[in-house]
């Protein structure tokens, strides 16, 4: 967890410092506004302020991920909306028909339920239905994930129901360099890209160089490196299963971990190819465990590393559960660093 | 008002298409020529190109289900348009899409909409880009009386005056959504009231009148280029056929659609207004007619020669680059 | 109008329970005994305590984020709620809701809903089921300002007129949604104005007026019993916190909120009311606030005393069977 | 496909004929609206004629599911609304939680995408929110799938984003008998209900008893039996397997096709019974591939049946595009015999 990026090389020339998850994808957000005036950024208090008689730029975001955004690009270009997700994700797909790139936020990345016609039906479709002639160079950025006693309905992960989404790309960063990275590949995109932010990753720091750079989607990280199993984690759980594999290499076990970054499009290539040396696969997923992420990763090693495994596949995930308010139980709605542990110890014993 | 004969032979022969045209689609589906869900628009000619007569290329409209009129008067190629409902390989999208998923972005023809209360959120974003790129084009969108009951339209309305977009909400008012009357599912009974409530300016108008629909969009149009903001309309039309083609239609009163088609159509309005005017002879739409249907007829042929797409298309198109 | 001293006195114990148990909340808080996000309902007793008076167990109402005000004011209790806010077992919800999942069913407590938006709709289908069972109950369903955008509440509001339901939508504008003035993000600067708009009486009262609140809701609510369908009431109100304890408010003016506090307080106000009238004495209202005082410290007491829920309940309560 | 039921016994009493789908579905509706006069039906349509001067009960549902209820049970109990799908689902679920059972029909289900929200955010996590104190006994049914050149906004299956949220039951039905029991059991549920019909069955026959009954959740119907391999397939692919394995017959080989006709509860435990014995899966599943069912089930027999398994197991899916209107390239979209044979083959020759 002291460097999540381990095996990712940063860029070699230029300055760099020690940020935050949250600063690294200010900072992206900063950059790409800088250098491209057709990328605008909108949704709930993404300024804050609006219409009222204080300060402006009051949150910056309800996370401050936005933050400094509106003093420096206007409220043109930074747009406080009401509490209408289906408008504002219907505007930032019209825009980006027609010009822009939006960079829209969904503050809670929950808030889908209002919205959902508008990325699944609409965005998602449109090159397809309109026989490729439709560009849809979107961002919805969204906070995602357990863990801040936030309640049921503030809490879920639903990466499932996008990476189910074909038109759709799916990104979750694990870490502060990945974000920024895969921020600005987002938003130079010509497609529809939904961006996870996990609220557990916020604070968490590495290195991030200050220059501009890109991610590519498809190629997953390897934060740990080990030839005796294979875990898959993503987000938040990417620190958890690096915790694990520290762990256990001090007692000689060695694991692979990779974050695939991208859900959609997703680097099988990589999972497969380390479980064809290991054998052995678990896959941490913070999503409820029918048709989420993990079974979708399970299947295909099952079906294309088959003769290669050793033992049953291992999914951590959360229970199929809605995710309850008291901390106790949270703590163990959550994929924990014991259960990812003792599904390794599983998957070795078999 | 005084209109050019260019101006009203131009409407007039983009009504007549929409008419024929639609006319044509029935025909073709009913011979099992077309496949899937089609919903004709035919009655409702004055109010697409009452509208788009106000428009530029750059300027977009929104569409819905019932969007081959809109695409018309928006200036699709009707060619491309009878393949694509046909699903044949050189239809405007390539066949992916039909009926209810025509667009055509170059024509800023924004894309029809098989969701109900669809479009309305996606042409606040094409006026954002265009108030945000400062090009003061306009985007028009399409909506129903059933659709105004929808959720999406009325935050589209909100933002819409939040942000001052250069939108205009036209509403068609049919008097039907399916087979519910808009007296019961429009619970104030007023589609432009209720709009305009939202804060911007409304009103309603005959929309079987092509000069009325044109003049009150024009003032919108208008006011939405000069940055003012959104306007909402209504236009009292008519619904010649079926909710979709095939709709035995058994909650409309008997005789009802006779009536209508003899007393409210608007294509016979248009001519008897603009011969009584003396603005144009019967001749003069009279050879409009008959290129329309040499068009039409075109338009037909071609789509049903026209080739099934090939089955490598089910996999493009789903993203630019993945 | 008269009041009957027992009114008088419920009313004020109730505004004051709500009072000292929200300030005890923010206490909590920042003691760090409270996880997750809260939001404050002080300032806004007289809308949550107005409304309620008029209400029996069997009607009911659905709540918004900023909740605790209106589940005191349904009768929930105190206890169970504060072990609720805690995450302690014992609590309403047994510590899986939160504040912002409080529900008591019991008492007609529909629910607290995190979603902005979230409760309208829900309170139409307790209403649709008072009319279809023939109860007289009425539902009503707080929203906020910034909810009022929200298309779902567009939606609720139609489909209450539609189907004539008994259903009160007390929209409490505080003037706020998060740190978005309503101002901004209302577009018409009309909420009761643009739910009327959808076909059903509507009126505004100062809403740190409780009688105010109490007479307009008594009508709306009458009106409702009797068949004759829904209203829409926009009660002027103040928050006298940040939008989620711990907000640090930037975006106020300086000042606003003590000067909120010492004018727009409507405990004040209700005491002087009721003591200008002669309607109650001081010594009466002190009295309560003493033994509102005790009630309040015994629930933060036997909220922090409580112990965590079992783990085993992680996984109960999904499905009534599986 | 001639009896999906050879394997289900039908009540042993009482009086039986051909049924429709929809007749079995619409006689069910009828059935429990009789029995229980908390039964509320209420959608777009489901009467029409509402408002209008011409017959009432013109559609009883665009595809007349139901038909006849309305001039039987009155408005009050079946209920036309506005084009409004969130004020629907919300006064269901509403409507449930205080005495009634309301069946909701969302016309084509991929209108989820305006009311996602009160389904998975609402309903489904009341009760557990609400510490078990809510019941929310609602059915929601909807049409499911492609076939009928409804385009890419109207025909897609969506089931693995209901089966992928805690709270939710969710049912598809392959046949007419199933549809009815299954049907009646929903209404009959305390908890909220998903009831996916899919268009190109409504018009499938089959003897279906005429008095009520049920057929609880949780019991998959082997509607083949055979040992060299197992097809698990739903809905509209049901009847399909079922060709495939008669085909397969001629040759000799007998496979297993097991309907879940439950995917929320699923009846895990006949699936692995039956690879257990085979060795050998085969799953058919309309939807998308990514985090699909097909996908879900696979990622359960891998972990729990792995030691069985003879072969990688084959998923039969639609591919990673939206639906696609032209017919020849909708018909290519969907899983083909051709497509289920091969892949049978595939698992057999491995
Ligand atoms: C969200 C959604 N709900 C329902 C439908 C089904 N549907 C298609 S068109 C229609 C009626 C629309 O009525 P209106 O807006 O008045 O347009 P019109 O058909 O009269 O042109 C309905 C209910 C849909 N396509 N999308
Ligand atoms: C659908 C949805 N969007 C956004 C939010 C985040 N949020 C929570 S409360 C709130 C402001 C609500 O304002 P208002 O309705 O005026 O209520 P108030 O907080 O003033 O009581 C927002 C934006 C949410 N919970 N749900
Ligand atoms: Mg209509
Ligand atoms: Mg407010």
């Amino acid at each position: 967890m002291n460097n999540p990026q381990q095996v990712v090389t940063p860029p070699q020339s230029g300055t760099s410092s020690i940020k935050t998850m949250r600063e690294a994808i200010n900072e992206a957000l900063h950059q790409e506004m800088e250098r491209d005036p057709t990328v605008i950024v909108m949704g709930e208090e993404v300024s804050g302020g609006a219409g009222c008689q204080g300060q402006d730029d009051a949150y910056g975001g309800v996370f401050g991920l936005t933050k400094g955004l509106m003093p420096k690009f206007g409220r043109e270009r930074v747009i406080d909306t009401p509490i209408s997700e289906s408008a504002i994700i219907g505007a930032a797909a019209g825009a980006a028909n027609t010009g822009l790139r939006p960079v829209a936020e969904l503050m809670f990345f929950d808030f889908i339920g209002v919205c959902f016609d508008q990325i699944f039906n609409q965005a998602a479709k449109f090159r397809y239905m309109f026989g490729g002639k439709a560009r849809t160079p979107m961002v919805i950025r969204g906070t995602v994930g357990a863990g801040l006693r936030a309640g049921a309905q503030h809490s879920s992960m639903l990466h499932p129901v996008v990476v189910h989404t074909p038109g759709l790309k799916v990104v979750i960063p694990s870490n502060a360099y990945d974000a920024k990275g895969l921020l600005i590949a987002a938003i130079r995109d010509d497609d529809p890209v939904i961006f996870l932010e996990h609220k557990l990753l916020y604070d968490t720091k590495c290195e991030v160089p200050d220059e501009p750079y890109v991610i590519p989607f498809g190629e997953a990280a390897f934060t740990r490196e080990g030839s005796d199993a294979t875990i898959v984690a993503i987000g938040a759980m990417v620190p958890r299963a690096n915790a694990v594999a520290d762990k256990l290499a001090q007692e000689g076990i060695h694991v692979d971990v990779i974050d695939p970054r991208t859900l959609a499009p997703l680097d099988d290539e990589a999972i497969i190819e380390s479980v064809e040396v290991s054998g052995r696969l678990v896959i941490v997923d913070e999503a409820h465990e029918r048709c989420s992420l993990a079974a979708d990763i399970s299947s295909i090693v099952a079906e294309k590393a088959f003769h290669a495994l050793r033992a049953p596949i291992r999914k951590v995930t959360a229970p199929h559960t809605p995710v309850p308010f008291s901390p106790v139980l949270e703590d163990a709605y959550m994929p924990s660093e014991d259960r990812i542990e003792q599904a390794v110890r599983d998957v070795l014993g078999a | 008002m005084s209109y050019s004969p260019e101006f009203l032979l131009e409407s007039y022969r983009t009504m007549k298409t929409i008419r024929l045209f639609e006319e044509r689609v029935i025909k073709e589906f009913e011979a099992g020529n077309i496949p899937g869900f089609v919903h004709a628009y035919d009655g409702q000619e004055a109010v697409a190109v009452g509208v788009c007569m106000n428009l530029t290329d750059k300027d977009v409209i929104g569409s819905t289900h019932r969007g081959h009129g809109h695409c018309i008067a928006k200036g699709c190629d009707v060619v491309g348009m009878m393949k694509e409902i046909m699903g044949k390989a050189g239809g405007l999208c390539k066949g992916k899409g039909g009926s209810m998923h025509i667009a055509d972005f170059d024509k800023g023809m924004l894309g029809a909409n098989a969701i109900v209360g669809g479009g309305p959120p996606l042409c606040n974003g094409a006026a954002l880009s265009a108030k945000t790129l400062g090009t003061k084009d306009v985007a028009v969108s399409f909506s129903g009386d059933g659709s105004s009951n929808q959720g999406t339209v009325a935050e589209a309305l909100n933002l819409a005056v939040v942000l001052k977009l250069p939108h205009v909400f036209m509403f068609e008012n049919n008097g039907y959504g399916e087979g519910t009357g808009a007296d019961y599912a429009v619970g104030s009974g007023d589609v432009a009231g209720r709009a305009g409530a939202y804060g911007m300016p409304s009103a309603k108008m005959d929309g079987i009148d092509f000069f009325a629909v044109y003049e009150a969009t024009r003032e919108a149009v208008e006011r939405a280029r000069r940055g003012e903001g959104p306007t909402a309309l209504e236009a009292d039309v008519v619904r010649f056929d079926g909710h979709f083609i095939g709709d035995p239609q058994l909650y409309r009163a008997k005789g009802e659609i006779k009536q209508l088609r003899a007393d409210r159509d608007c294509l016979k309005h248009f001519r008897a207004r603009v011969t009584g005017e003396g603005w144009l002879s019967d001749a003069q739409l009279d050879e409009i007619d008959e290129s329309v249907t040499a068009l039409v007829e075109k338009a037909a042929a071609e789509g049903l020669a026209a080739p099934q797409p090939d089955i490598s298309e089910l996999y493009t198109d789903v993203y630019i680059s993945y």
